[in-house]
């Protein structure tokens, strides 16, 4: 039977279909004990087309295992990595998560890069009790019991990066562009409102746009930027134009003679990993917001870096913010497991709360009560050789905002994971967990 | 297939056929056998099939019941049909609008009407066609009416004009990009890139109970049953031998007094709701509806399953439909890369060494006549 | 044609608006009428000012050299393609211009292609049982029965095109000689008023020929027949007037020997001689 | 491309300078002038700094440009042992760096014993000026020239002070226009008549800016002025946007038809369709990427030399298709298309495990950066303008083997008529392979061009097939001329539609127009005729 012995789910299918009594005996998952290992699941996309993003994620989450190992692993246990590829499907990324918690029964997972694969996940993990280690900024809305945002809230990346252009750059006019999709589209209902409600800025300098994934013909777009960028007011383009079509967008940019010297343009979602792949040349002056540069100045991270050249034994490679993600979350699980003496998922939710790790560029990062940390803010300039000099950085570490302050739906909501409130929607006007609207709207609904 | 059935009446004609009844039998066993095995052993036990599986073994049969959809069309009607992810998604829509209703206010901000992506996207009110897919028999109606009004309009245009064949296929495939990029974008109020999802219940069952994922799972057999049984039906009638005629000389079909056009129509119909159907079942089941079902790529996917299995006999597409998605279940877990490679290769392989499929060989050794198309151009 | 007359057309193509059974008025004589018909593909004419009469009952001949535009002919009166000008009568009622083929067909047409055209996927009993004259809407064609009734009509046809043991194998297996004949029994169980039989004996041996020519000759009279042949021996056995086309337009009438004679025909078919002589 | 220089200088170091490296222990020169000047950097304040800087500006040092470049860029570091070195590349563990003061390199150095020399944007707008107004009095007069166009609506108080001499003494008189520009951009922000009145008919947007801002300013009499001025130029400003329009529409519609034209010989001529169109263009881009890696520092050569390369690629890559699986399918258009997409399947993924998933670089040559100035409102972007003129340049190549060579005629003889043509002894196989042969070169030429202006990466194909088969179509199968007419007017429809439609709904509503389009006329724009198209 050309079916490979290490796949249970092959087995099973086997077994149930053909029902070859044979097969099988022996190799469901046996009961815990303390001398076998810990698993770790991998929940990263390795191909399709988040495999360019993904993959590395992968590679680090293993090297971090590697390295707990030699450190003589985790309450006197090896950890194992359990990868699973959920080749850039979203609904595969749900089947695949049920395979980690269901059938490999993992005590951990570290995965997720979009948005949409986050939330179909979501469900899988609430329903079956796992836990989720998000690494990439995101658009927030969101605070689940049993997902912990390592990545960006739009407080930590979108809002200081505006902050700064303003205050430092003086820019007063605003070109949000971004892919169509949730990440950008929140992010900028997000800015818009802050922009105006924050800094006075008119609805008039601020300009929305949108394009598709992978949007290759910029002409249009650029040329409205231009004319924009020409009313006599100092202007900036804030980007969160995705991947693939951030070539095309900056070539356009350079070529129609707009460069940051007139028209910075700040990226939230260029980072190291991205610029690898492209002709440099014309970002060269942009700009980008992250938590973590591979060029920060400090000790911890160049460890991370030669650590990180050495597992993938290529002198090339980069380091980038999600991966930095990684490392703090992981660092945090571990040490929450070492405070909880134990994997149990309820145990280490509740431990991880509270625990503080160091970050790479520094600091140190803490778990919020809202399942995200605490991150300084950096913004970066691109240099051709594909790194970028960081040219600002928040005074202090900022805390994520699960629930922006700035959309309707979120504004009294809170998140707190700690008991007795233990509620990731908590309404703080009428004091009830589960949403903003609830009450009131349930009362009009009622009143009609 | 012979006329000698032709005497009954023309819904039972498939139960007199070997074929359909060794199909239904296997089918229904298999449904049985993980049954037992899910509820009646205990966890642990070799043999027993846990809710994972089980709900793997579900989306099978959404997908094998998509792939006799796209049977029908491809095989008896010699449309190739590069856009059948479309219904399938239109169907799986129509279903995930319904689950997204039935949140009702236990969605993150706790609206009772409005779905979590309207609220924060500020939308003030629910969009017109969002109405009425909170009663369950509304929203399972136009699981059929909004893949059957699509295919409706779109067949209407193509088939009186003519358009057949190769331009047929590519301006399916138009069809389904274009839809594809219509439900990305925010604008349409369904959700955008992340789609639909975070379902709770269905009819008033947990989604996340693995009983109803049971249910689930039986649900899609027993609609791929009647769903093969009505294809079957539908081809064994005078109707079929108009349409496989259509498919391989249409002209004379024509100066035989058939109106042509209306044939393929109502076939293409039919088949374009078996495939709604199938959306609808495999949406709830996967817990996530996205714009990427409409994906070019998924729909000629749709087509290698059939292609695989064997065209023109309804249950090579199921055997194709399962054999590419367990492989693909199986190599993505073990060597994710050597996937594309695989299915690229099957695309070329089956089409230039085994142009009738796995269903052909057994046909072939069981020297049984099974209608084969010839050239499928037009 | 306009695009509203287009859709008009096409919107007539509802069955219960076609006449079922629709008679045919030959009262005036003749059963088919083209006049002054022209057409032209990209400049090249195809059909010149073309003048055709067939009687009721008529057994008609047609002859020609290539290209003289008897395919197109045919194409125009199973309305396949639309002439640029002139006028098509079925019967004294029926403006053949303002129907598509299979209302053409239900009003009695029946056509042989030149090279022979039957479902090679369906059974030779399949072939006849789908050409016969039937309600041929959908709801009526999914629910069709088999009834004695029919499966008579269809053994007596199968007989008469010598194919009753062969009658249950897909078609594709048959000869070129007995696709022909499936094809005419085809024709048969349309039970048409005017058939348009292209090229009936290429490919045949002689007998399969006689056989072919004293089917056709026994048509004529319930049926009108037109039969478009290069076989010239052939022809001659069955034809009682003949026309000869040239250059898509008509260029002789008459029977066999007046037309064989006529010194146009002949240097038409210069080099041809022993053809027509 | 750098990086592979950077590696070949490090060699280099590590073969013959070795010495040189060792040598940098010794103590830094405290005697020299400019480590003096340089030593005032490396302080906290960054108000000492900005005078640090004025210090080394006034100091007629010649390096000093250099080292303000440096500062600009954070490569200006201080070793552990207090020397100033310039750090010619931040990536990997080990930072090639040169003296900052002899310029002699020194090897590598641990990233981990470089201290930076920190800067804030107050100092990067000071550096900017500073170095342009530097380059104003470099000997070479295309930095003078691209000085001065920096300088437009960078001039300040203190800028304005230094330029209005250098002004008079500008030699190259576009270097004096240039500058008084910029200097009347001062004026008018800063609300004087002067400035307004300099500016008026200028369509430079910076100018534009400038005027806007005067518009605001106390005294009525400039506004007036100012908004006269803006006024003056909106008439012509709108003929130039119109004409920027046409100009996106048919340079994005010559994309189109560089991707279709392949498709229009091999599905149009052959009957073919070919899935892997797509990926055949991938190959001519990669083709590219490859020839720059074996040229360095040739970006312009290398895509001179990659336009035949591409075509040989494509095309060996097509005869290999053809033979190995497409002669098996002929007439089976369903079949092909099936298979073909099989190829496609497999070439990504080939490309993404040979290769690599991610993204290649393709550096856009000089010449083809940037764009050519027609006025001061209207340029259009080189890269798209060669694209534009050689998109033309293969569809008239075709034309001519189509029209006039043995091949072309042999081709329509064996479309028209297969088996008449093989009986007149023309070997249809042979045709078959290089009618295929060609479309598929005509799509690395696509790939090559499309790799100056998107991603050159395994997804590049599959954006592009739907649209291509979309133009082959619309145009009418079998119709070069139809092709290139379809692909032109998609383009411009599409970027007439965008600015009002967005760029998400133009693609769908033009998609939408082609499906419909085919269903009133089946056959495309320019439909073949006559018998042989029935049926």
């Amino acid at each position: 039977m050309a079916i490979p012995t290490h796949n249970p789910l092959s087995r099973r299918f086997v077994t149930s279909l053909l029902a070859a009594a044979v097969m099988g005996v022996g190799t469901q998952a046996v009961a815990q004990e303390s001398d076998d290992p810990i698993k770790v699941g991998i929940l990263h996309s390795l191909s399709g087309t988040m495999a360019i993003s993904e993959s590395t994620l992968k590679d680090t989450v293993e090297m971090l295992i590697a390295q707990q190992n030699e450190a003589g692993g985790l309450l006197g246990r090896q950890l194992e990595a359990v990868v699973v590829d959920p080749a850039s499907n979203w609904p595969l990324f749900a089947e695949r998560a049920r395979e980690l918690l269901a059938q490999e029964e993992v005590d951990v997972v570290f995965g997720n890069w979009t948005s949409v694969s986050r939330k179909a996940v979501l469900p899988v993990f609430e329903e079956l009790n796992g836990l989720l280690f998000y690494p990439v900024q995101y658009e927030g809305e969101e605070s689940s019991e049993n997902v912990f945002y390592t990545g960006a809230a739009p407080n930590q990346q979108a809002i200081p990066a505006v902050d700064y252009l303003i205050n430092e750059v003086g820019i007063e006019r605003f070109a949000l562009v971004g892919t169509d999709y949730v990440y950008p589209r929140t992010t900028n209902r997000i800015l818009e409102a802050y922009l105006q409600e924050e800094h006075g800025i008119d609805e008039a300098d601020i300009m929305v746009n949108y394009t598709p994934f992978g949007h290759s013909d910029w002409q249009n777009i650029v040329s409205e930027i231009r004319r924009f960028g020409e009313e006599g007011k100092p202007t900036a383009v804030v980007s969160t134009v995705n991947g693939d079509a951030n070539v095309p967008f900056y070539r356009e940019l350079a070529n129609q003679g707009i460069d940051a010297a007139d028209i910075p343009v700040i990226a939230f979602s260029v980072g190291e990993q991205e610029l690898s792949g492209i002709d440099t040349g014309p970002l060269v002056g942009h700009l980008a917001a992250w938590n973590y540069f591979m060029s920060v100045d400090t000790d911890e991270n160049y460890d991370f870096i030669d650590a990180w050249l050495d597992w993938t034994g290529d002198e090339e490679a980069v380091t980038n913010d999600p991966m930095e993600a990684h490392y703090i979350g992981f660092n945090m699980w571990a040490e929450a497991v070492r405070k909880a003496g134990t994997t149990d998922v309820d145990a280490v939710k509740d431990a991880i709360i509270g625990v503080t790790v160091p970050n790479l560029s520094g600091g140190y990062a803490a778990m919020m009560p809202n399942h995200h940390i605490t991150k300084p803010v950096l913004i970066g300039e691109v240099q051709d050789n594909g790194q970028f000099d960081i040219v600002w950085q928040t005074p202090s570490t900022v805390a994520g905002d699960a629930w922006s302050d700035f959309l309707p739906g979120s504004r009294d909501l809170i998140a707190d994971w700690r008991k007795p409130m233990e509620c990731g929607n908590f309404n703080v006007v009428n004091g009830s967990c589960g949403g903003s609207t609830a009450v009131e709207e349930a009362e009009a609904a009622l009143a009609e | 297939m012979t006329s000698s059935h032709s005497t009954r009446f023309w819904l039972l004609r498939p139960f007199g056929e070997r074929t359909t009844q060794l199909f239904l039998g296997v089918l229904l066993a298999a449904l049985a056998l993980v049954t037992v095995l899910h509820v009646a052993l205990p966890q642990g036990h070799a043999l027993h099939v846990n809710a994972y599986t089980v709900n793997l073994f579900g989306k099978y049969l959404s997908y094998a019941l998509l792939a006799v959809a796209v049977d029908l069309v491809w095989g008896y009607l010699g449309i190739l049909s590069l856009g059948h992810g479309a219904f399938f998604a239109l169907g799986g829509y129509a279903m995930g609008m319904y689950l997204m209703r039935q949140i009702g206010d236990r969605g993150t901000y706790g609206h009772p009407v409005l779905p979590d992506f309207m609220v924060f996207l500020n939308w003030e009110s629910l969009p017109w066609y969002w109405q009425g897919f909170d009663m369950a028999w509304f929203a399972f109606a136009m699981v059929l009416l909004a893949p059957g009004l699509l295919a409706l309009v779109f067949g209407f245009l193509a088939f009186r004009s003519r358009v057949t064949g190769v331009y047929l296929s590519i301006i399916t495939q138009a069809l389904t990009f274009a839809l594809m990029l219509a439900f990305f974008r925010n604008e349409m109020g369904f959700g955008g890139n992340n789609g639909l999802t975070d379902f709770r219940e269905i009819l008033g069952f947990n989604l996340r109970s693995s009983d109803t994922r049971l249910g689930l799972f039986l649900a899609s057999g027993v609609a791929l049953a009647l769903g093969y049984l009505l294809c079957r039906a539908i081809v064994t009638s005078k109707l079929g031998r108009v349409c496989v005629a259509t498919r391989d000389a249409e002209a004379r079909t024509r100066f035989l007094g058939y109106r042509v056009e209306r044939f393929q129509l109502f076939v293409f119909v039919v088949s374009a709701m078996l495939a709604g159907v199938a959306g609808a079942l495999y949406v709830p089941q996967v817990g996530i509806i996205n714009p990427s079902e409409f994906s070019p790529l998924f729909s000629i996917e749709i087509v290698l399953w059939v292609a695989l299995g064997g065209r023109a006999t309804l249950y090579g597409a199921v055997i194709g439909a399962i054999l590419v998605n367990y492989a693909k279940t199986v190599f993505t877990g073990v060597m994710p890369d050597a996937w594309l490679f695989a299915l690229g290769g099957l695309f070329v392989l089956v089409t230039v060494l085994l142009p009738k499929g796995v269903a052909g060989l057994f046909a072939h050794l069981r020297r049984r006549h099974v209608t084969q198309p010839q050239e499928a151009s037009a | 044609m306009s695009f509203l007359q287009e859709i008009k057309s096409r919107d007539r193509v509802f069955d219960f608006l076609a006449p079922q059974s629709s008679r045919v008025d030959v009262r005036h004589g003749p059963i088919l009428y083209l006049e002054d018909v022209s057409v032209s593909f990209d400049g090249f004419k195809a059909i010149n000012k073309l003048n055709l009469t067939i009687d009721d009952g008529e057994l008609r001949c047609i002859i020609g050299p290539n290209g003289a535009g008897k395919t197109t002919m045919m194409d125009i009166i199973t309305g396949k393609t639309r002439p640029n000008e002139g006028s098509v009568w079925f019967g004294s009622r029926h403006n053949l211009l303002h129907m598509n083929e299979p209302e053409i067909a239900s009003l009695g047409i029946g056509r042989k292609f030149q090279k022979p055209t039957v479902f090679e996927a369906l059974s030779v009993f399949e072939n006849l049982e789908l050409a016969m004259a039937a309600d041929k809407r959908i709801l009526a064609t999914l629910t069709a029965r088999m009834t004695g009734e029919i499966q008579d009509h269809i053994d007596e046809v199968l007989v008469l095109i010598g194919l009753t043991a062969l009658r249950h194998r897909p078609a594709g297996i048959l000869s070129h000689g007995q696709k022909q004949w499936l094809e005419i029994g085809m024709l048969l169980m349309q039970r048409p008023r005017l058939l348009l039989v292209d090229e009936p004996v290429a490919g045949m041996t002689e007998q399969e020929m006689e056989r072919t020519a004293e089917l056709l000759t026994s048509l004529a009279g319930q049926q009108s027949v037109v039969v478009v042949e290069h076989d010239m021996g052939f022809v001659r056995s069955i034809a009682r007037k003949v026309t000869v086309l040239h250059q898509g337009s008509v260029l002789a009438e008459g029977s066999m020997d007046q037309v064989s004679n006529d010194p146009k025909v002949i240097e038409v078919y210069l080099g041809a001689d022993e053809e027509v002589a | 491309m750098r990086r592979f220089l950077s590696k070949a200088f490090v060699c280099a170091l590590l073969l013959g300078l070795l010495p040189a490296a060792l040598a940098q222990t010794d103590a830094p020169p405290t005697d020299d002038a400019g480590y003096r000047l340089l030593e005032t950097l490396d302080v906290d304040s960054y108000r000492a700094k900005g005078e640090a800087i004025t210090a080394i500006l006034q100091s007629d040092d010649e390096r000093a440009r250099e080292w303000l470049q440096a500062l600009l860029d954070g490569r200006l570091q201080r070793t552990d042992d207090g020397r100033f070195v310039v750090v010619l590349n931040n990536t990997g563990r080990d930072w090639p760096v040169e003296d900052a003061l002899s310029g002699e390199p020194l090897g590598e150095l641990s990233r981990r014993e470089l201290d930076r020399i920190g800067i804030n944007n107050a100092l990067r707008n000071q550096l900017r000026s500073a170095i342009a107004v530097v380059d104003l009095y470099s000997p070479n007069v295309e930095r003078r020239r691209s000085s001065a166009d920096r300088l437009l609506g960078e001039v300040d108080d203190e800028l304005f002070e230094t330029l209005t001499p250098v002004i008079e003494e500008a030699e190259d008189d576009y270097v004096r226009r240039r500058l008084a520009q910029a200097v009347a951009i001062h004026q008018a922000e800063n609300g004087e008549m002067e400035g307004v009145e300099a500016l008026a008919g200028s369509l430079h947007p910076r100018a534009r800016v400038a005027l806007n801002r005067a518009t605001h300013a106390d005294d009525p009499a400039v506004a007036d002025a100012a908004r006269a001025a803006l006024a003056s130029v909106e008439q012509n400003l709108k003929i130039n946007r119109g004409v920027e329009t046409l100009y996106f529409g048919l340079s994005l519609g010559s994309v189109l038809v560089l991707a279709a034209i392949g498709l229009a010989i091999t599905f149009g001529v052959m009957g073919v369709i070919n899935m892997a169109h797509g990926e055949l263009m991938m190959l001519g881009a990669y083709t590219t990427w490859m020839m720059q890696q074996l040229l360095p520092g040739q970006p312009g050569l290398a895509l001179l030399l990659s336009i035949p390369a591409g075509f040989v690629v494509a095309a060996l890559a097509g005869i290999a298709i053809e033979r190995s699986v497409i002669q098996f399918l002929k007439g089976r258009p369903l079949e092909t298309l099936l298979a073909t997409f099989g190829i496609s399947l497999i070439l990504q993924q080939l490309v993404r495990t040979v290769i690599s998933p991610l993204n290649r670089t393709v550096v856009t040559p000089e010449w083809m950066s940037g764009s050519l100035i027609i006025n001061d409102a209207l340029s259009l972007t080189l890269n798209r303008l060669y694209v534009m003129g050689f998109a033309l340049f293969v569809f008239a190549a075709l034309m001519l083997v189509m029209r006039r060579t043995r091949l072309g005629l042999e081709v329509r003889a064996v479309t028209q008529n297969r088996a008449m043509a093989r009986s007149m002894g023309i070997r249809a196989t042979r045709v078959d392979i290089l009618t295929f042969a060609l479309g598929s070169g005509v799509a690395g030429l696509a790939g090559v061009a499309l790799s100056q202006l998107t991603n050159v990466g395994p997804n590049l194909g599959q954006n592009y097939i739907i649209d291509s088969f979309m133009v082959v179509v619309f145009g009418g199968v079998g119709n070069l001329w139809g092709t290139l007419v379809a692909g032109l007017s998609l383009g411009v429809i599409n970027q007439v539609l965008e600015p009002w439609a967005g760029a998400v709904l133009a693609k769908i509503i033009v998609l939408v127009f082609i499906i419909l389009f085919i269903q009133k006329r089946p056959r495309g724009l320019f439909p073949q005729k006559g018998r042989a198209a029935e049926g």
